[in-house]
């Protein structure tokens, strides 16, 4: 697209959008929203980057290799985040088991593991959106 | 094809007369006495700061009490990005050779 | 009947999420076009997660994070929201597979249409 | 160390193919690497699964429960290492190692560049994954995301073929199964309504308690429950997805679909009917009645319409839907006997069925013909694959000393048990189409005059799995002991009063 106003205002909100998916991922422990919801949000930055400025330019920022990477090690990062039990002595997955300081609650520091698995997890969920957007516009051209 | 699809008509509407006969008989909507409002749910409500330290529920069971389904949903998007790709990207190169 | 029907007006989301869900089967059983297959399943789904998430409310309760409910409220079931949670991601990823189906059989075929796909289906050969 | 690897060795044999299969798309160009560790992995697996069923069949009584990050039953998630979960992890490590060898270096055919073998290894791992969290978890919403994993793996491997074909029978089974897990995901979602809990020892003693209350609503899980796994594991009247998508995958693939896949949820609907509904509450709704009706009609129809097919890979689909007829019988015969046939038959049939895809694919491969009519004189050039095909034909129709008549045998015991004629006739009629429709094969492979082509035996680790899928149905049949024990003792536990 060559609209100079969308670029422009593209340019001035999409770091926003960017940070505001980070900050919804990095709360999801203490206010609503989530991983879920968060990574969504910070995949739609780039999907809405590459819609308005090309899918060239979209890709150069997001290269496959790197994608193909997030993915992979966001998913393990979960299992290795699990594994974490194991290796206290205390099954698959544990939290609070494992010995983990769950910390003051309400502080973004709170809650163990589960802000770690979080945030792999939003990551993880916007790398998937962004491959799934980049495959069927390259399909398409 | 009409008739087909007149038949499948009937079957449906059958079908949603039995289920809402069925969903009739649940237990009345929104009642804090009914049977989904047990242990099992006070204890998430009860305990899940003390368990797990996060004020929010929802994450507590999908992130701890949980956290084994939450770990083949990540799976499951992670499938369905495999099985986009080997159906659509490599395909065309495959194609072109 | 009567009773029937009054049990539906107190069920009410229950009531709406079947008819609802009967409303994505008859889309998926007797439409050919596939987009609106996949539109009818995406619906039966949704039916699905209202009947859940239905399920587990409280009139007038507070919503399951703590420190949002007063004296007089309680807080709502959070286990079917935590479930429906996963539900959708799963919907999300079929309806991403279908989607990739659809446009891999669009390009073959130049339809998205099930029955004229039935019809060329000798005539195409790999690509 | 030893003592947290046996400890925490049900989340290691589910996670372990999970974990490979999240590896494998980072090192995706180097071939070698990738094809050994999956089969390293799935041979982790079996060693895995061997020594859970011989802790089970060693230790009686109480089966080992393992809570997910600790939290207790109706709280969090549990694995239940029963007799059945051993059972069946045994067969899904038995069969999908010697399928992984038969892929090697054998898919550049079938599937594509090396991208795009390692994405196909990805979607097996993580079937296999899928279907061994199946055979141990006892959470209804756990089942409904592994189904979801399953499902989509399996869409995947069906759509990897160039063919346009392949995308279609992939589109079916995908907006069919999807549908499937739509209803299934209702039936949870009553089940969780009416009694609140989601563990099934806990949901199964509430919907005990409490069903004379709301007995219509337990009526529509049941039927739900039962079209919703139906469509998934291809039950007579809704198994119209089936020849399509099994015929058109590529070889490997069809073998673990035909062979594993449907056995997983049927697994699955086997837990939902006796763990959750317990016979009682299925004899009081009359849900056996509904399984025979539904297993004799599958029967009849999947082994007639085999008889009309021509193409080889359609003739194994279509006789798949006639397998799925018994075992779903033996779960509507609620004894003993009936129950521990249809579990053996399952393991059975995964074995054969997954011989005879394995052998098809590399007839088809070699000599590029599919259709039956086409296949004169094979077995002599192929003497190794036509073989292993030969046995596993016998063994599906029942001949004795094979695997297939161990669980037909339990299976007559069984329906001659609960007093109907019915059933008992038609695994008999049954046995007769089955040998209708696969002795032609044979005897067109063997004794009419082979053609005068360069055919030969397909490649070592090809011959190799073949070999050792053919032993297994040998050996089944022949010392049924340990597996048929264990089947036994599964059936008992199923029926367990609650």
């Amino acid at each position: 697209m060559k609209d100079f106003i969308l670029k422009r205002i593209a340019a001035i909100i999409l770091p926003f959008v960017c940070i505001y998916g980070f900050y919804v991922i990095l709360h999801g422990h203490v206010s609503p929203g989530g991983s879920f919801a968060g990574g969504i949000i910070l995949g739609l930055s780039f999907i809405a980057y590459s819609t308005i400025y090309g899918t060239e330019k979209g890709r150069a920022k997001l290269p496959e290799r790197v994608l193909t990477w997030t993915e992979s090690y966001g998913t393990l990062w979960y299992v290795m985040m699990g594994m974490v039990g194991i290796v206290r002595g205390v099954p698959f997955l544990a939290n609070k088991l494992a010995g983990v300081d769950l910390g003051v609650p309400g502080a973004l520091s709170s809650g163990g593991l589960i802000s770690l698995i979080g945030l792999g997890v939003g990551i993880r969920v916007a790398s998937t959106i962004v491959t799934l957007f980049f495959t069927m516009m390259e399909e398409e051209s | 094809m009409k008739i087909k699809n007149i038949l499948i008509l009937l079957v449906v509407l059958l079908a949603t007369y039995g289920i809402l006969m069925a969903v009739a008989e649940l237990p009345p909507y929104g009642m804090p006495d009914n049977p989904v409002h047990n242990q099992v749910s006070e204890r998430y409500i009860n305990e899940a700061l003390e368990d797990t330290g996060v004020l929010n529920m929802v994450t507590a069971i999908v992130l701890d009490y949980r956290a084994y389904d939450t770990m083949f949903e990540t799976i499951v998007l992670f499938t369905a990005t495999l099985a986009v790709v080997i159906t659509l990207k490599s395909w065309k190169k495959e194609g072109e050779r | 009947m009567k009773i029937l029907i009054d049990k539906l007006i107190i069920n009410y989301p229950y009531f709406i999420s079947v008819v609802l869900f009967m409303i994505g089967a008859l889309t998926v059983l007797t439409r050919s076009n596939l987009f609106k297959k996949l539109l009818g399943i995406n619906i039966m789904e949704s039916a699905i997660f209202l009947l859940f998430v239905a399920g587990g409310n409280i009139r007038g309760g507070a919503s399951p994070i703590i420190g949002k409910a007063t004296t007089e409220s309680v807080y709502i079931n959070p286990l079917p929201s935590a479930l429906m949670l996963t539900g959708i991601v799963v919907s999300v990823s079929v309806t991403a597979f279908a989607l990739a189906l659809i446009v891999r059989l669009y390009k073959s075929y130049n339809t998205t249409d099930a029955r004229r796909i039935a019809t060329m289906r000798d005539e195409v050969t790999e690509r | 160390m030893t003592t947290s690897l046996t400890m925490n060795l049900p989340v290691f044999v589910v996670i372990a193919p999970l974990f490979v299969a999240i590896m494998l798309p980072t090192f995706a160009r180097r071939m070698r690497l990738v094809e050994g560790l999956v089969i390293f992995v799935e041979a982790l697996g079996l060693v895995g699964a061997g020594y859970l069923a011989y802790t089970v069949l060693s230790q009686r009584g109480a089966p080992l429960i393992y809570q997910m990050g600790g939290w207790q039953a109706p709280w969090g998630i549990e694995l239940m290492v029963g007799n059945l979960g051993a059972f069946f992890l045994l067969v899904i490590s038995g069969v999908s190692l010697p399928v992984a060898l038969f892929a090697r270096g054998n898919l550049t055919e079938e599937v594509g560049g090396k991208e795009r073998i390692t994405r196909f290894y990805v979607l097996y791992l993580l079937l296999v994954g899928a279907l061994s969290g199946m055979a141990l978890t006892n959470d209804l919403f756990n089942v409904f995301v592994l189904v979801e994993v399953a499902t989509l793996s399996c869409c995947g491997m069906v759509s990897t073929r160039k063919h346009p074909r392949a995308a279609e029978a992939a589109f079916t089974y995908l907006i069919l199964a999807t549908l499937g897990s739509a209803l299934v995901l209702g039936g949870i979602g009553f089940i969780y309504m009416i009694t609140g809990h989601l563990n099934m020892g806990f949901a199964s003693q509430e919907i005990n308690r409490i069903w004379q209350t709301n007995p219509h609503v337990v009526w529509l899980a049941f039927s739900f429950m039962l079209v919703g796994f139906g469509v998934k594991s291809a039950l007579f009247p809704l198994h119209v997805w089936l020849p399509d998508a099994h015929s058109t995958a590529p070889s490997p693939a069809s073998a673990i679909l035909s062979g594993l896949a449907i056995k997983g949820y049927l697994i699955c609907l086997l837990k939902v009917l006796y763990n959750i509904f317990g016979h009682t509450l299925m004899q009081e709704f009359a849900v056996h009645r509904i399984l025979v009706l539904a297993g004799t009609i599958a029967i009849i129809a999947g082994s007639i319409s085999a008889f009309a097919q021509d193409d080889l890979k359609r003739r194994l689909a279509y006789s798949t839907v006639a397998q799925v007829g018994y075992i779903v019988l033996g779960f509507g015969l609620v004894n003993t006997k009936g129950l521990t046939g249809a579990l053996f038959y399952m393991a059975s049939h995964a074995v054969i069925k997954s011989t005879l895809f394995l052998a098809a694919g590399a007839i088809i491969a070699v000599t590029g013909r599919k259709k039956v009519s086409e296949l004169a004189g094979i077995g002599r050039k192929m003497p190794i694959t036509m073989g292993a095909f030969t046995l596993a034909s016998l063994s599906l129709i029942g001949i004795p000393l094979l695997s297939g008549f161990v669980g037909k045998w339990n299976l007559l015991l069984g329906s001659m048990e609960s007093g109907n004629i019915i059933p008992t006739a038609v695994i008999i009629i049954g046995s007769v189409l089955c040998a209708a429709y696969l002795l032609p094969v044979i005897r067109v492979a063997w004794f009419e005059p082979a053609p005068d082509e360069d055919w030969k035996d397909p490649g070592i680790s090809q011959k190799l799995a073949l070999i050792i899928l053919a032993a297994v149905v040998v050996i089944l049949g022949v010392i049924p002991g340990p597996l048929l024990e264990l089947a036994g003792r599964a059936a008992a536990d199923l029926l367990v009063l609650r």
